[in-house]
């Protein structure tokens, strides 16, 4: 809203007012200066008077100046109907009626008149820093946060355990376990097989009367000594079908 | 002097910034810091010093009558242009209020870094948009804000409740302001 | 109270600085400075607060037996994690061990934290070097340790024997095992 000032501001002057547009923050604010000239109430003020003060006012501005600011010439305008509408015979459909309108341009100086006054009382209040003061030199507070480990005696009692069971050294050992090893097998089968005249169940190979635990091993063993000693040309081996009994003999010759 | 109020009055002499009782009770033992608190400010009255509070928060403060002695070693804090003053103003006695409510009120944009000095300042701060169409930033005012002026809450802003009453402090009816604003428009 | 030593309480109050009696005078109205400071020292007797000089120079300062409020510690219980409480083993019952040697027996490495959190914690000091190449350093537990785990002495360490009878020294749940190995890992 302000422009250039070149000093016009001084060249005329009404009692209270200064002829300028750059001291005005905006129409509203010369409004509700005009307002306060005529030195009564807000509510008691004749809007006509205003809406005269107001033109007259731009109009010695505008003879001064001719760039005057949108804003004010568009309150200008509006205020010339509002005049012309307050002066003409009452037409009832008109709506806003123009005695709602001249209220609420009050309400509005009203307004703006006391947020001007709220302000002017807040800052004339005692304020922190310019008339009462804090403390010039606290202290200051800290607020430390610090970690309170927990642990129970179990806890480090089962840690060293756990890593003493971690890093035992591992070594094996093995049950003994009854076994015929693939050796004793061979040997076995090569005997038992000069005996047996013709087809023979691979199982009448296997020792009797031992526990299962050492028959199976020896069926196991059995089995792949037969294998082998098939591999070696020394016994032949045949099943009719799949889980048939595997039957072997001597080879000829 | 009760232990408990001797604690009380410590943490706030050494405090840089005021306290409520909730972070008085973070330093202080077990104890009822609210009693604790009305019964040291009873203490300092008439004092030089006085011990207030602001917007739920305790301090310590000079006692305003003694003003005129401490004012000559303290610079004058920076004093705020019209406009910045009475959108404080708006601010304070409409809050939330948006830019174009501000606006509205004193009839005129708000220049660039009226807000912003308000801002810098620490009295107003963003307070969310309002619902409304083009989701209109809303403005509030701080704890500063009550600290600096003295202000225990909003409910002490001078003459607050004469203003509501005269129904200064409604909400503003848009379409009645538009009709004088039309080349405020083009901003908001 | 006195208005002159309200003058001179607000003064000292506002001041940044402590104040000679000169520079109190040069803000307060006539009187004798001196005797208000005495008298209003007076009056703090017991308060939070004191009015003290140092040097000449007056000023309001917390009481020093209040000045554990202004710091105030705030403990938060966490627990050890998994690493920290068998490294925190390893030093109990091999007493006084290298950091290499705490390793070599947990059969991990530890991290740079873990051996600051018993530190930390109180549990841990170091104790020395140990007198082969690179003068590692000894790690040892403390008195504090021995009353946090209810210890009258360090032989009253269960033995292995007591572990394996306790079930501690059993084979591990491998899967277990690796579950809370991962859930350490971002602990230390």
């Amino acid at each position: 809203m302000n422009g250039d000032d070149d000093g016009f501001g001084a060249a005329a002057g009404g009692e209270a007012l200064t002829l300028s547009l750059d001291g005005w923050e905006g129409p509203l604010d010369l409004l509700l200066t005009l307002a306060r000239s005529q030195k009564v109430d807000l509510r008691e003020i004749s809007i006509l008077a205003l809406v005269e003060q107001y033109l007259a006012y731009l109009d010695d501005v505008r003879t001064l100046r001719l760039e005057i600011a949108a804003d004010y010439l568009v309150m200008a305008a509006w205020l010339a109907y509002l005049k012309s509408c307050l002066l003409l015979p009452k037409d009832e459909t008109i709506d806003p009626s123009p005695e709602e309108l001249a209220l609420r341009l009050q309400l509005r100086l009203q307004r703006l008149d006391a947020m001007r006054e709220a302000g002017a009382r807040l800052m004339g209040r005692d304020r922190l820093g310019r008339d009462v003061f804090a403390r010039g030199a606290p202290e200051g507070l800290r607020l430390v946060r610090d970690t309170a480990w927990q642990a129970t005696a179990f806890e480090l009692f089962a840690a060293f355990g756990r890593v003493r069971a971690r890093t035992q050294p591992a070594f094996h050992v093995v049950a003994h376990r009854a076994v015929m090893t693939l050796d004793d097998a061979i040997d076995r089968v090569s005997r038992l097989l000069g005996t047996a005249l013709d087809w023979t169940d691979l199982e009448a190979f296997l020792p009797a009367g031992t526990d299962s635990a050492y028959a199976k091993s020896a069926l196991a063993s059995s089995f792949v000594a037969a294998l082998e000693l098939a591999r070696q040309g020394r016994l032949e081996l045949v099943q009719d079908e799949p889980f048939a009994p595997l039957r072997l003999r001597q080879r000829a010759n | 002097m009760d232990e408990f109020v001797r604690a009380i009055e410590a943490v706030l002499f050494a405090s840089s910034e005021p306290l409520s009782p909730d972070e008085i009770a973070l330093h202080v033992c077990d104890g009822d810091v609210a009693a604790g608190l009305c019964s040291l400010a009873e203490r300092y009255v008439g004092h030089g010093i006085e011990l207030v509070e602001r917007g739920g928060r305790w301090h310590f403060q000079t006692a305003p009558d003694l003003a005129h002695l401490l004012r000559r070693t303290r610079e004058e804090p920076r004093r705020l242009s019209r406009a910045a003053t009475e959108c404080l103003a708006i601010i304070a006695y409409h809050e939330p209020a948006t830019r174009a409510e501000i606006e509205a009120i004193r009839g005129v944009q708000i220049s660039k870094g009226t807000l912003d000095v308000l801002m810098e300042a620490g009295w107003v701060r963003t307070a969310g948009r309002r619902e409304s169409p083009g989701r209109p930033l809303l403005y509030a005012t701080t704890a500063a804000f009550l600290t600096h002026f003295g202000l225990s809450s909003r409910r002490d802003l001078p003459g607050i409740d004469d203003l509501r009453a005269a129904g200064l402090l409604d909400p503003l009816d848009e379409t009645a302001l538009t009709l004088e604003l039309e080349s405020d428009r083009d901003e908001d």
